[in-house]
């Protein structure tokens, strides 16, 4: 599963494409589930990404989660039907894109380009010394419109990955903390975790995290109610 | 050749860039239906006839460009712009807003499932999409050009695989209404 | 249309300007006699059927122009195209070309964040910007035409407002090394 790399700006959807592809599978619930940890695996190794654009991991990330644990307890979560069945169908979409995308591109490198005719002036205009200018245009005004154009360029988006980001944080920074939280205290609470986090995608994080270590069976974890609160005990 | 053709014909000839439907229309003086099958007809005589150009059509604007089946000498005589290489993001969204458009960069996004804001950027760079601000939707709206259309050697995007399934497919349009 | 005369309509089609025979059967690799039997045919078709074009030919080179009979028609529109006032994208490109000239259409495109190829056709048309190509760089380059300077009143396209500190501005060099 290491071996599939994952091309700049390539999104969510075409991670999972290929590990489904690669697995042999059709797009199918049981198969979403069955990729589920391989996916989250991949996420690992995003760390450095841009908060924005490891959001968009994270949501397909949630989605997967939730089918994953709907295919091991189906009894838990009757009303989610609906989530699920829309990734399925987003992602079969989307692979039918991918398929014309390389239909596009063969058209493309068959290189049966149409030719548009070379502009000449003098092919149209003949003999005729035509000059229109702008009716009301002066040198002062082609001042202001100069500074405008100036003013109005835009910084070109930074590629997202190159940033380095203050506040990007990892599922192993987290599961190190959750790890740390429950050595000195046995036991601990969600909330607990989240207190100092600064952002939505560092909750999903430790949300993550917390899944991670339930999976390697180091911790357990409790809610009594939807939304209730989680507590999170070490597990011997 | 009728005269609706030839005026047609002519005007295409001498403009050397797209005219759109309107402009052909005040020029000629003619009805937009009587231009639009004349339009018609003389995309099919040159494809017909095998001649050495085409008409080819993106929306409402049409040019007349050299046949896909002289590409390799008109690249010999012509220094033209070609394509450039594209990174497969950028073709996945050229595909999807050739198919799909006009589209919002939201729609995009989501059928991509994730932000496309430097791909639509370099594509408007290469004259591959154009934008359009929708005044009623309040939201740009892209759609690929007449350039894109010509470099793929096919008169109109309608003539792509699968055009019609693409355009109308059921869980698109439900992922995009949910999603809103 | 045979295979002949399929080629030669459209490379005189993208040439623009009259094509030497020699030219002509260099890159068809046709001999000179096949040639020119093809375009005296070529030439009668149009008569024949009409068309919008016709072959002229001068001494030995030939071109493909509009039918005479047309000639009322391309005036329209060529009026239409040079008359009414430039649009706003079209005179920030002007500005660009008069302050950054001579300036390569890439360049242009980046300050602009859009392709201008058509706002460059534009602008030449109506006689305010010419092209050079410079062969060192193997490139086109735009300059805003005497003409144009000496509308504007002044004796030299450096006498424009701020002309030396807008022409270096920052934020044009650093999109201009960004893009590079």
């Amino acid at each position: 599963m290491d071996n599939i790399k994952i091309e700049q700006f390539e999104g969510p959807l075409a991670l999972l494409v290929k590990l489904i592809d690669k697995a042999e599978l059709d797009i199918t619930q049981v198969s979403l589930a069955m990729v589920a940890d391989q996916y989250i695996a991949h996420l690992k190794r995003l760390v450095n990404l841009d908060p924005e654009e490891m959001a968009d991991f994270l949501v397909i990330a949630s989605r997967l989660l939730l089918i994953k644990s709907k295919a091991l307890l189906p009894y838990l979560l009757p009303e989610e039907e609906e989530a699920i069945e829309d990734l399925e169908d987003q992602l079969r979409m989307y692979k039918e894109f991918l398929e014309a995308t390389k239909k596009i591109e063969a058209l493309i490198d068959g290189k049966k380009f149409m030719f548009v005719r070379e502009f000449n002036r003098k092919s149209i205009v003949a003999s005729l010394h035509l000059f229109a200018p702008p009716a009301h245009l002066t040198a002062t005004e082609m001042g202001v419109i100069f500074k405008s154009v100036i003013e109005n360029i835009e910084p070109a988006p930074k590629p997202l990955q190159e940033k380095v980001m203050e506040t990007a944080v990892s599922i192993e920074e987290k599961i190190a903390l959750i790890t740390t939280a429950i050595r000195n205290s046995i036991k601990t609470r969600f909330s607990e975790l989240i207190k100092t986090a600064t952002n939505k995608v560092e909750v999903v994080v430790s949300f993550l995290a917390m899944l991670e270590l339930m999976k390697q069976r180091s911790i357990s974890a409790d809610q009594a109610d939807l939304f209730a609160e989680i507590e999170i005990a070490k597990l011997i | 050749m009728n005269n609706i053709k030839a005026k047609i014909e002519a005007l295409l000839f001498v403009a050397a860039k797209p005219l759109q439907l309107k402009e052909l229309a005040s020029l000629i003086t003619a009805k937009n239906d009587e231009l639009i099958i004349a339009l018609q007809e003389l995309s099919e005589d040159c494809e017909r006839e095998k001649r050495g150009v085409r008409v080819v059509k993106q929306g409402t604007s049409y040019q007349l460009v050299t046949a896909p089946e002289q590409a390799e000498l008109i690249k010999d005589f012509i220094k033209d712009e070609t394509m450039g290489e594209l990174s497969k993001p950028s073709l996945e969204a050229l595909t999807i807003i050739a198919y799909r458009g006009p589209i919002s960069k939201l729609d995009l996004d989501r059928i991509r499932g994730v932000n496309c804001a430097l791909i639509l950027r370099n594509l408007l760079l290469h004259g591959l999409i154009e934008a359009k601000f929708d005044k009623q939707k309040d939201d740009t709206y892209y759609t690929v050009t007449i350039d894109f259309v010509r470099f793929l050697g096919i008169n109109d995007i309608s003539l792509l695989p699968d055009f019609e399934f693409l355009r109308q497919h059921d869980s698109l349009e439900r992922i995009l209404k949910d999603a809103a």
